[in-house]
């Protein structure tokens, strides 16, 4: 790389595919992620470029054997479209050495948390999803996933997916979130 | 302040300091003086264009100039929600904290860490419970009463309860149990309110020492199920305005002994409504003071769409509740990148802020001076927009604002 | 922006310019900051494209009066280019509410810091510059510059600039780097 | 592996499970089952092929299956150098860290943090006194002893000196004074060295206990002002390996009593100088023990370049002292990026990796199985490339590995 000065041209140039390409990239990571990334679990959304195109990376990794009857990213747990992430906000714990329903090791999980209600596509069926945190390391920093399906404001904690529910937990320290069936909420 | 004597700069390894020059050429200039050494700069006195960005992957919020763009100095945080509050009579800052003996693990310590606002350094703690509330939009978890003596912070353990602390000693008072609701807003020197779960407001009453006097429950005030308000009011003198998702404005008036609700009006008309207009981002609602101009952070989208960025910002008069004016949210991302190829009001400007997708804004604050600025943080492009509030003018962008910006925050008069 | 599924070739144009302009992007960044971004303060330079495009743009904002009777970049204390950090490693102060000769407030200046030699290309004389760190909060995060003019090992404490040199403050945990002038060098 | 029993699960504020559905539908699959919940996952066993990544952002290293790119489970960290030891013996992780009881300030506390590699939970810490070195490549600051049951922490103050702590049990042993000598290497399970300012090495021996015993300062071996090596040096049984800024490869022998140096010898002939090949990147060493190969990372530049990515890495034979092989580095963001579409093996892939610029590699380690993985970290992409390390064949990128990704390891066997 050499360390002369680049010609005004060049910088023009460079900044404006730069920035068309950014943004196309933007686009795109919103559209995998389905629900917008500048929400919540605050400014994880903007960690820049480079990891949010990554989050869209580790979702197209080849996905394991799809759970529940259901092809595509609707039945990859690493995926932000899985069915079941329809009101989560937080980091994917299928990214971070767990998986949907269990915290990665070393981790401690949130008792207490928030409450969705996700159509699971296979079966038609509405389910109660409880969206356990897990809790006590750093920030897991892997496939962020804001979806606000019923999300209601932090007054109705049962149904805020903006509360950090690792208050919960021994350490309030939050890593990453699952998504675990409790049952079915009403057959449709 | 602690200023560094130059003489112990260079200690434990030897570094040749080569002999002064001999000899003076007529031609060159003299040679640089020695810097001095251990200089720390004070912090630019408070003004009301300064506006503050928290960062929870970088821990800390930043203070920056909107007339020059400069960062003026940080506050370090804890884990958790960062949102100080600024106390201008006292020429403080108060930031409550959580801290771990190990970090992520160990024993929890909560402090109110209060800050000099002259120097930007911790000048006195004060330990409170370990159970302040961390709600990732940082919005009324903590609140400094009127008077700027007793700072009340929210409490979630999941249980609720309110801390009480004497900023003016610099002592803990107590903390008041507080079941059912939750966050805290001002309402007065001694008194703070906060939301139940039946769509009620709970307040509280304080003596002279900070300790629980009264309280009151009111009846809901509005409709919890079908469209309830957001936690994201805001204040103007004796009146919090709270808006619903469906962009319903339930004022609450806080100046007598019992808060009094003032008939909802709407943000919307049937036309807005029909073409999808809503609210949303993060801190979707600003209040200029003396002008009683509300700002609202407006987009289109499905009811499941309160946290997308804005795409417009709607102005109204207060007094007669009609909207006066649109601003149109320049692209963030767009006029940054022409920006930093030097051409701010030329052809590729008109191009990329057309082409490059808008990322929209996530938040929004507006100084209170009689020359008000308004800003819009848009947390994908890290970029903070800065207006005249009162013209709707853009005036440029704060760049670089963090890694994960959240909170923004104009608290200066 | 839809939801809809992005249609294959969309993608593959997304990406496509996304990766162009991308590393369009770094490469300008790296020429900007002349010293390379990849190297040291370890994985600052990592701090995805965002960051790293704006530290150019706090660059490229319109510079203070260049002092020392010089223009560009060399004479701009924010930029990388500056001539008195031809042996930093780390953020500008001069980017984080401190200057190229003071801390930012609140911040402990360390008293025993890592050495350079930098020619100053208005006088064309060496000096010694003492790259002395601000302390006691946390990464400033902006205007990361690395040059390693004369850096040595660890092991040779006073010119490595791979030591975080916070060590001999109150409070070691690194904040943002100065540029000081102890002196003339050698004449030249 | 604390598991909440289901019933504490929802507490605080009611939430209406409705009630199980009734009749059942012969023609719809049964509903799913509720969920276990507590899980937490186990560590998956170690491996030669995981290899671990520090990030100084997040605060926190984290461990990767270069087989499958998956992550396996991370250790949060507290401020500074961040460069676990990982005893397979004792299925143990030893995290030497640093915190301050405010986070970024207050009183300083380090420890030896001892991890239960199966659980990757915290099982004990040693606390140490609070001086360990902070040094951005993280390199050469602590070792295992070679029994595994000594771990010498350098300390830098800037004075330094070396912590013993015996992790069997657990204990601090106490601390050694070495001024002038800096970071720490083990030479046998009761001997570490240090280097000097001079160009020398200082070698201490510890007793039983794990006091100091003996010390022996050799002469210079290279050549400190003309050539330095740098401190990245690898291990081959009893042989360290370092190089110098020019190539220049000098081993010392330390399995006797003095330690011995060998003839040095040339990573560059006439050709390479020529073309202005030199050393560059953060970690620019890796030797497979078995083999006798040794990993060069190399790319083209200037003098004051030695930080600059590799482009290339260089493989030599031990026992003849000739390269045996180039490794070109793929473009691992063009690469990455391709793969991002989906056309790993495309025309997309060739074109991009040929149109985009390679960012090169900062770090690079190998496993020591007779199977081994050679990994390069690009650190400004947040990529980790692994190829197979005896024929040079690219096999996988791992990605989002981290924001400001540093110290790559391949500690288990």
């Amino acid at each position: 790389m050499s360390r002369s000065e680049t010609p005004s041209w060049e910088r023009h140039l460079d900044r404006w595919a730069e920035a068309a390409a950014r943004q196309l990239a933007r686009g795109l990571s919103r559209r995998s992620l389905l629900g917008r990334l500048g929400a919540t679990l605050a400014g994880a959304a903007a960690l820049p470029l480079l990891p949010v195109s990554r989050v869209s990376a580790a979702s197209s990794d080849p996905a394991p054997a799809a759970p529940e009857g259901l092809d595509g990213p609707e039945g990859d747990p690493s995926s932000c479209q899985y069915w079941r992430h329809c009101a989560i906000d937080g980091f994917l714990c299928s990214c971070c050495g767990g998986s949907h329903t269990a915290c990665p090791p070393g981790t401690v999980m949130s008792p207490v948390t928030w409450i969705g209600t996700c159509r699971n596509p296979a079966d038609g069926r509405q389910y109660v999803i409880s969206y356990n945190d897990c809790c006590g390391k750093h920030l897991c920093g892997r496939c962020l996933c804001n979806r606000n399906e019923g999300d209601r404001p932090a007054y109705l904690p049962p149904k805020s997916n903006d509360i950090n529910w690792c208050a919960s937990a021994p350490s309030t320290v939050y890593h990453c979130s699952t998504a675990i069936v409790l049952g079915v909420a009403t057959e449709s | 302040m602690r200023r560094m004597p130059a003489a112990i700069l260079v200690l434990s390894f030897a570094v040749l300091l080569p002999p002064p020059p001999s000899g003076a050429d007529p031609e060159r200039p003299e040679p640089l003086p020695a810097d001095a050494l251990g200089v720390i700069l004070p912090a630019p006195p408070p003004a009301p264009h300064q506006v503050w960005v928290a960062d929870f992957v970088l821990e800390r919020t930043a203070g920056f100039d909107a007339n020059d763009g400069r960062l003026l100095g940080m506050l370090s945080a804890g884990v958790g929600t960062i949102a100080p509050l600024f106390s201008q009579a006292r020429g403080e800052i108060y930031l409550p904290e959580t801290y771990y003996s190990r970090g992520s693990r160990g024993t929890r310590t909560d402090v109110v860490t209060i800050y000099d606002a002259a120097t930007l350094a911790p000048e006195a703690e004060v330990v409170v419970p370990p159970k302040r509330a961390d709600v990732v939009h940082a919005m009324a978890l903590s609140t400094l009463l009127d008077d700027g003596r007793f700072l009340a912070i929210a409490n979630f353990t999941p249980a609720t309860s309110v801390t009480i602390v004497d900023v003016e000693e610099r002592r803990l008072v107590g903390e008041i149990a507080t079941a059912g609701c939750h966050l805290v807003y001002a309402a007065g020197p001694r008194r703070f309110f906060m939301i139940c779960g039946d769509g009620s407001l709970l307040q509280v009453t304080l003596d002279e020492a900070g300790h629980e006097q009264a309280r009151i429950r009111t009846p809901p005030f509005f409709a919890i199920l079908e469209d309830p308000v957001t936690e994201k009011a805001v204040r103007r003198g004796d009146e919090w305005i709270f808006v619903s998702f469906d962009g319903l404005v339930h004022s609450v008036d806080v100046a007598g002994e019992t808060p009094r609700f003032a008939e909802p009006w709407s943000l919307l008309d049937e036309a807005d409504r029909g073409a999808s207009w809503r609210i949303g981002g993060v801190q979707h609602l600003a209040v200029h003071e003396a002008s009683g101009r509300l700002y609202s952070l407006m987009h289109r989208g499905g009811p499941d769409e309160h946290k997308v960025p804005g795409t417009e910002i709607w102005v109204y008069d207060l007094e007669t509740r009609r909207r006066v004016q649109t601003i149109g949210i320049r692209n963030l991302l767009g006029a940054f990148l022409a920006q930093q190829t030097g051409t701010p009001g030329g052809a590729l400007l008109w191009l990329l802020e057309r082409v490059v997708p808008n990322p929209g804004v996530d938040s929004i604050a507006v100084s209170q001076d009689a020359d008000p600025r308004l800003f819009g943080l848009s947390r994908s492009a890290g970029t903070v927009a800065v207006w005249d509030a009162r013209s709707g003018e853009f005036l440029r962008y704060l760049e670089n604002v963090g890694i994960a910006p959240g909170a923004l925050q104009a608290p200066w008069r």
